[in-house]
C-alpha cells in the first residue's frame, strides 16, 4: 500500500487549506459577537424575570444544549424559510446563502451556551457588591456596568475561552450544507487526492495553534483582571 | 433628622421586625444595642431598602417615603442622601481603596474626577490609610479594608450614615481611633445610627441608646439612663453580663 | 416543505433501538473521565511536581484537536495495527473481532478525560484553603483531608460545569458514526437511506437527544440538592 | 407545497436553475484541488445546460442528505448524487426517466480470498456500508428474508477510501459492495501496483442512477430527460464517463 | 510543654518573624498581644505547620522537631498533640456541627464512632449548641461556628490547644461565655496560647502574656507585670490606648 503520511503532500496542502481560515474566522467572529448580545439579552430576561420571554428562552436555552447542531443547522436552514417566507411573501428560501443560514445557526447557539456561561458568572459574585454598589447611591445599571460587569468578566473567561475553542471545532458542520471552512477543504481534498491524513493534520495544527492563542491571550486578560489577587494557574 | 415608624419585616414566618420606631434629630448619633439575632442589621437594612420592609414609613430631611410601596427614584433619592457601612466591608473587589472611595462620587454626585480624588485622598488619610490608595482589597488586612469602607460613606458626605458594628475587626488601638472619627464626623452634623458591640462607644458617643431583643425595641434613652439606671430586666440582664466581664480591668 | 410524520415515527423507533449503543458510548467515557479527571484534577491543584506540568501540558494541547480527527486517526491506526499488537502480545483476538464502538469509546474517553478535569479543577480552586488547614489541624492527613472534606465540597460545585460537559458529551457521541458505529443519529437515518426522508431522521435523532438531556439535567439537579444539601442555596 | 417554483427571469425568457450536488464524492462530484466543483455529474449537467437554452444552470453543493433535503425544502431545483431510483423513494420525489450511468455493484473482497461468492458465504460476517447508499437496501432486504442468521452491516458514514481499503486488508470487514470501477479505482490508489481488493461472483444488484426532481416539476425533469437522450445518442455521455470516470458506464458494463 | 525556639519567617521580602521564642509549662495559658500585622497569626501558623516556617525548633512534651526540616510523620505526630481554632473558624462546610467536631476523633484518633458521638455532645453542650447538632455550618451564626470551632479543639483532648481570636465574631454576652469555658478547660492542665485583643480576658485567665510587635517577642511576663507595669515604651503607648477607652465605662 501507498504510504499512508507524506511530507510533500503535506506541504503541498498549505497553500491550498490556509485561504479558507478567512472563512472559519468569519462564522466565528459573527456568532461570538451576536452571541455575546443575545446572551446578555437572554440572561437580563432571567435575571429579571420578564414573563412570557424568561420561559421562552428556558426552553430554547435548553433545546439548544440538548439537540446536535447539525438538527439546529438543519431546522435553520430549512425551517425559517419555511416559516417566514409563506407570511411575509419573501424568499429568503433562495434569496439568502447557506452561509447566511450557517451565521444564524451559529449565533443561536452560542447565545444559548454564552447565557449559560454568564449567568453563572453574574450569580456567582457575592450579592453584597450589588449592595455596596446600591449604597453609594449608584442606580442598578450603573452598579452593573461599574461593579459587577468588570468582576463577572475576569470568572466568565475561563469558560467562555473553552466555548470559543469548541466553536473553532464546531464550525466546520457548515460543510454540510455545502460551505466551505478549513475542514471542509481538507476533506476535499481529501476526496479529490485520494490523501486525507495530511490535510486533517495540518487542520489539527491550525486548530491547537488557535487553542493555544485563545488560551494564552485569556490567560493574560485573566492576570490584567485580577484585582491583586494571588495568580491562580 | 431622619424618623423610622413601624416597620414591620418578616422572612417567612419568622417576624425579625416587629413595629419598630426610631427618631433621630440632626447631628445626633444614636447607638443600637441587642443580642445578636435581635433584628439590628435588618432594621438598618430596611431603611436603605436593601431589604423590601412589609409596612412602614420613612422621612430623612424633607423626603417622605413608604418603606413598602417607595417608587426607583424615590428609593435612589434616599440611598442619595444616606450612606451604609457594612459589617463585612463589602468594598468594591474590583477597584482599589482610592476607586472604591471616589465611585459614589463620581458616578452617582457627578463630581469631577480631580476634585473627587482630592476628596477621597484626604478621606482615606483621615482613617490612616495615606499609603494604600491603590491597594485592593484583597490585599488590605481586614481592619484596613473596614477603615476603607468608613471612609466610603463619609466621603459621600451624606445626612445619615448607617453603621453595621463598623470596629468588628479592629484592634484595640484601631476601635479607639475609628471612634474618635466617628466622634469628628457626628461634630460636623451628620446624623448616624451606629449597631455595635462596643460599649465605651455608646457611652461615649451617643446621644441615644437604643436596646433592642427579639425585634422590638426594648428600652431607649439617654447613655446614662440605659447603662446605670435599666427600666427593663431583659436590658438589665443583657448589660449585667458584660459589666461583670469589664469590670475585671478597669485599672 | 412536507414533513412525512410516518417516516419520522420510523426514525424514532430505530433511534431508540440503538440508544443503549448512545447510553455506552456516554456512561463508559464518563465514568473514565471522572476517575482520570478527577486525579489529574488533584494533581494539579496540590501541585504535583513535574506531573502537574504535563497534564497540564497534555490537556490544553489535547483540547485543541477536534474530535472527529482523534476518531479517524485512532480508528486508522487500529485498524493497522492492532493484528501486529495482538500478534506481538500473543492474544488471539484479532481487528475483526473487537467492536470498534470501543475505538469511539476510546476517543470519547479522552476528551471527557481533558473537559472534566477542567470542570473539577476549577470546582478545586473554589474551595477555600482553609478547609485543607482545618483539617490537618486535627489531625488528618493529606489524604484523609481531599478524600473526607474537599471531594465532597467539590462535588456540587463542579456539578454545574459537569453537566454542561456531560450534555457535550452526549452530543459528541454521534460523531462516532463516522467509524461505523450506530448510535441515535446514524440509527435514525437507517430508515432515510431508504426513503430519503433525512430531515425527518434528523428531527426524530434530535427529539431523543432533548429528551435525554433534559432527563440528564433534571438527575443533576437531584444529585446535586442531595450533595450540596451542607450549602445555603443548592441552586446558583 | 408552493416552495419548488422557479425563479424567472422573465425579459429574457430564461429560467434559473439551482442543481444541487455533492462535494465529497470523487470522481462523481468533489471539489477539485482548487476548490471548485469537478467530477461526473457536473460534465453531464453542464452538457446538460448547453442543450437546454432556456434554462440556466447554477451549482450549490451540500452532503449527500442535504442535497435531497435541499431538493425537498425547495432550495434547489435538480438533484444530482448518483441517485438510485427504488419505490419509496419514487413517492416523496420525481425521478429523472432517463437513468445516466449504471449501476452494477458486486462484492468486494481482499485479492487472495476465495471463501465469498454470493450474500449466502456472508451470514454472521461483517460487510461494510454506509448509510444513504443502495448496498444498505439490498442487505437489509436480505436480512430481512433470512432472519436466522443475518449479515452484520457496519454503517460508515464519511469514511474515506483509505480506510475501507485498510479495514478489509485487515480484516476489520469481510467484504464490502462496489461497481467494479471503483474497485480499480481503489486498486490503483492504494494497490502499489497490486489488486488489494478485487470482485467477487454475480452482480449483487444492477440499477441505474437518476436525476431527482421536485415532486410537480414535470417540466424540467422532461426537458432534462430529453437533453439526456440526446447525449447518450449523440455518444457525447459515454465520452464524458470515459474521460471522468475511465470507462463507458453509461449503458451497461 | 511546649517550646518554640527562633522562629524565622519571611514573606518575600517582608521578615515577618524575627527569631521569636516562646516556652508554656503544662496546664499554662499564654495571651499573646498585639496591633494587627505584629505577626500573631503567623507564628500560630508555624506552629502548626500551616506556615512553613525559615528556620526555628519545636518541642512538644517529648516530640522535638526542626520546623523548617520536619518530616510528614512528624509533622502528623506535631498536629496530632496540637488542636486549632481558627480566626474565621474554618468549619468544615460539608459537615453538621457534631459531625466537624467527631471528625477529628474517629478519622485520626481512630476512635469508634459511638464513643466519638458522646464525647462530641459533650463538647456541643458545652458550648452552649446542645439543639444545634444536626445544622450545617451555614445555617449557623458566627458566633454559634466560633463556639462549634471551639469544641471541635476541646473534643480532642490535645496537649496544647492554639486559638487566633477565639472570641472575634461574639457579642459581649457570648465572650463572656467564651472566657468561661476556656478557664475550665485550663484548669483540666491543657495547654493554651490565645491570641486574642480581649485584654479582660489576657487579665482574667492568662499565666503569662506576650507583647509582640513588628516580628519580635517586645515583652513578656504576668498579666500584672505586663499591664500595671510595662517597661517597653511601644507596650505602654499600646495599652494606653485601650485603658484611655475602656476606662470611660468602669461603673
Ligand atoms: N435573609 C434572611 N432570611 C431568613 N432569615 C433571616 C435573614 N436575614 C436575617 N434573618 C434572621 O432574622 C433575625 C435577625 O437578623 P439580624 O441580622 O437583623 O440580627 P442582628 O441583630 O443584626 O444580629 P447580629 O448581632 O448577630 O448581627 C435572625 O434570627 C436571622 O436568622
Ligand atoms: N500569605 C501571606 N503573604 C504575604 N504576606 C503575608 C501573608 N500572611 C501574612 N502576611 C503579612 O505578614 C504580616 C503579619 O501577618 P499576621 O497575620 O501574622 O498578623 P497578625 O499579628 O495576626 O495581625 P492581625 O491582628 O491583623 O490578625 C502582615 O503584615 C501581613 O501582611
Ligand atoms: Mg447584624
Ligand atoms: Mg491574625
Amino acid at each position: 500500500m501507498d504510504k499512508l503520511f507524506g511530507w510533500e503532500r503535506f506541504f503541498e496542502n498549505i497553500p491550498k487549506i490556509l485561504p479558507y481560515l478567512s472563512v472559519t474566522f468569519q462564522i466565528v467572529v459573527y456568532a461570538t459577537g451576536f452571541g455575546v448580545l443575545l446572551a446578555a439579552f437572554i440572561v437580563l430576561a432571567e435575571l429579571k424575570k420578564i414573563p412570557v420571554l424568561n420561559p421562552f428562552f428556558k426552553v430554547y436555552v435548553s433545546f439548544m444544549r440538548g439537540t446536535p447542531m447539525l438538527v439546529q443547522l438543519m431546522i435553520i436552514y430549512y425551517g425559517i424559510p419555511a416559516l417566514i417566507d409563506p407570511v411575509f411573501g419573501t424568499n429568503i428560501n433562495r434569496g439568502f446563502s447557506a452561509v447566511t443560514f450557517a451565521y444564524i445557526t451559529f449565533i443561536l447557539n452560542q447565545g444559548a451556551f454564552l447565557s449559560a456561561i454568564f449567568y453563572g458568572a453574574i450569580t456567582s459574585i457575592p450579592y453584597g457588591q450589588t449592595e455596596a454598589g446600591f449604597s453609594v447611591g449608584l442606580t442598578e445599571l450603573q452598579t452593573f456596568r461599574r461593579i459587577l460587569l468588570p468582576q463577572m468578566v475576569r470568572i466568565a473567561l475561563p469558560p467562555f475561552g473553552s466555548d470559543l475553542v469548541g466553536l473553532f471545532q464546531n464550525s466546520s458542520l457548515v460543510f454540510l450544507i455545502g460551505v466551505t471552512d478549513i475542514m471542509g477543504r481538507a476533506k476535499s481534498i481529501g476526496a479529490a487526492t485520494k490523501h486525507v491524513l495530511e490535510a486533517y493534520v495540518f487542520v489539527v495544527i491550525i486548530y491547537i495553534v488557535i487553542s493555544l492563542t485563545i488560551r494564552l491571550l485569556f490567560y493574560y486578560l485573566n492576570t490584567k483582571l485580577e484585582y491583586g489577587r494571588e495568580g491562580v494557574e | 433628622m431622619i424618623e423610622v415608624k413601624n416597620v414591620k419585616k418578616a422572612f417567612g414566618k419568622q417576624q425579625v421586625l416587629k413595629d419598630v420606631s426610631v427618631e433621630v434629630e440632626d447631628g445626633q448619633v444614636v447607638v443600637v444595642l441587642g443580642p445578636s439575632g435581635s433584628g439590628k442589621t435588618t432594621l438598618l437594612r430596611c431603611i436603605n431598602f436593601l431589604e423590601n420592609a412589609d409596612s412602614g414609613q420613612l422621612a430623612i430631611g424633607d423626603t417622605c417615603v413608604d418603606l413598602k410601596k417607595a417608587t426607583k427614584k424615590q428609593i435612589l433619592e434616599i440611598r442619595r442622601k444616606t450612606a451604609f457601612v457594612f459589617q463585612n466591608y463589602n468594598l468594591f473587589a474590583n477597584k482599589t481603596a482610592l476607586e472604591n472611595v471616589i465611585e459614589g462620587l463620581v458616578t452617582a454626585r457627578h463630581i469631577p474626577r480631580e476634585a473627587a480624588i482630592k476628596r477621597g485622598k484626604e478621606a482615606l488619610d483621615w482613617v490612616g490609610l495615606g499609603e494604600k490608595y491603590h491597594c485592593y482589597p484583597c490585599n488590605l488586612s481586614g481592619g484596613q479594608q473596614q477603615r476603607v469602607g468608613i471612609a466610603r460613606a463619609f466621603v459621600l458626605n451624606p445626612e445619615v450614615i448607617l453603621f453595621d458594628e463598623p470596629t468588628s475587626a479592629l484592634d484595640p488601638e484601631l476601635v479607639g481611633e475609628t471612634l474618635d472619627i466617628i466622634k469628628k464626623v457626628a461634630g460636623r452634623g451628620i446624623t448616624m445610627i451606629v449597631v455595635t458591640h462596643e460599649m465605651s462607644f455608646a457611652q461615649d458617643v451617643a446621644n441615644k441608646v437604643i436596646f433592642m431583643d427579639e425585634g422590638i425595641v426594648v428600652e431607649e434613652g439617654s447613655p446614662e439612663e440605659i447603662f446605670s439606671n435599666p427600666k427593663e430586666e431583659r436590658t438589665r440582664q443583657f448589660l449585667s453580663r458584660i459589666i461583670s466581664l469589664d469590670s475585671n480591668y478597669s485599672i | 416543505m412536507n414533513f412525512n410524520t410516518a417516516h419520522f415515527y420510523e426514525s424514532f423507533l430505530y433511534g431508540i433501538k440503538y440508544f443503549p449503543n448512545t447510553l455506552r458510548l456516554v456512561f463508559i467515557p464518563l465514568a473514565i473521565g471522572l476517575t482520570l479527571g478527577t486525579v489529574i484534577a488533584l494533581a494539579r491543584v496540590y501541585k504535583v511536581p513535574v506531573l502537574c506540568k504535563l497534564l497540564g501540558i497534555f490537556v490544553t494541547v489535547y483540547q485543541g484537536v477536534p474530535i472527529v480527527v482523534a476518531l479517524m486517526i485512532y480508528n486508522l491506526v487500529f485498524m493497522l495495527k492492532f493484528n501486529d499488537l495482538a500478534g506481538f502480545l500473543h492474544i488471539k483476538t484479532k481487528a475483526a473481532d473487537v467492536d470498534n464502538i470501543w475505538v469511539g469509546i476510546f476517543a470519547l474517553s479522552l476528551t471527557a478525560v481533558c473537559s472534566i478535569s477542567e470542570a473539577i479543577r476549577g470546582a478545586l480552586l473554589s474551595i477555600d484553603k482553609g478547609q485543607d488547614e482545618a483539617g490537618y489541624s486535627v489531625g488528618l492527613t493529606k489524604v484523609q483531608t481531599i478524600r473526607r472534606i474537599i471531594i465532597p465540597q467539590m462535588i456540587p460545585a463542579a456539578i454545574p460545569t459537569l453537566i454542561n460537559h456531560v450534555v457535550g458529551l452526549i452530543k459528541a457521541s454521534s460523531v462516532v458514526m463516522a467509524i461505523g458505529i450506530i448510535e441515535i443519529v446514524a440509527g435514525a437515518t437507517i430508515p432515510s437511506s431508504r426513503t430519503y426522508s433525512f430531515f425527518e431522521g434528523y428531527v426524530a435523532a434530535a427529539v431523543i437527544y432533548w429528551a435525554f438531556t433534559i432527563m440528564i439535567e433534571y438527575l443533576a439537579k437531584v444529585l446535586r440538592r442531595h450533595t450540596g444539601r451542607f450549602r445555603r442555596n443548592p441552586y446558583d | 407545497t408552493g416552495c419548488g417554483k422557479k425563479t424567472a427571469a422573465a425579459d429574457t425568457g430564461v429560467t434559473k436553475v439551482v442543481v444541487g450536488t455533492g462535494n465529497a464524492y470523487a470522481p462523481y462530484c468533489y471539489l477539485d484541488e482548487k476548490g471548485d466543483l469537478a467530477g461526473y455529474e457536473y460534465e453531464v449537467l453542464k452538457a446538460v445546460d448547453e442543450l437546454l437554452p432556456q434554462y440556466e444552470f447554477e451549482y450549490q453543493t451540500s452532503d449527500f442528505a442535504n442535497v435531497l433535503i435541499s431538493l425537498d425544502a425547495g432550495k434547489i431545483d435538480l438533484a444530482a448524487h448518483q441517485y438510485e431510483w427504488n419505490k419509496e423513494r419514487d413517492d416523496k420525489y420525481l425521478f429523472g426517466k432517463e437513468p445516466y450511468t449504471t449501476y452494477v455493484t458486486y462484492l468486494a473482497v481482499t485479492g487472495d480470498r476465495t471463501d465469498i461468492k454470493s450474500l449466502d458465504d456472508l451470514k454472521g460476517r461483517k460487510v461494510k456500508s454506509s448509510t444513504g447508499s443502495n448496498s444498505v437496501y439490498i442487505l437489509e432486504n436480505y436480512n430481512k428474508d433470512h432472519p436466522d442468521n443475518p449479515i452484520k452491516i457496519d454503517y460508515v458514514d464519511n469514511s474515506t477510501d483509505e480506510e475501507t481499503v485498510t479495514g478489509l486488508v485487515n480484516g476489520v470487514w469481510d467484504a464490502t459492495i462496489l461497481t467494479k470501477r471503483d474497485t480499480e479505482k481503489l486498486n490503483q490508489n492504494y494497490g502499489g501496483g497490486r489488486d488489494v481488493l478485487k470482485v467477487t461472483g454475480e452482480p449483487v444488484q444492477s440499477s441505474s442512477t437518476y436525476f431527482v426532481f421536485a415532486k410537480d416539476n414535470t417540466r424540467l425533469q422532461e426537458a432534462v430527460d430529453g437533453a439526456v437522450k440526446q447525449l447518450k445518442e449523440s455518444g457525447k455521455l459515454a465520452q464524458i464517463s470515459k474521460d471522468v470516470i475511465g470507462g463507458d458506464y453509461t449503458e451497461s458494463e
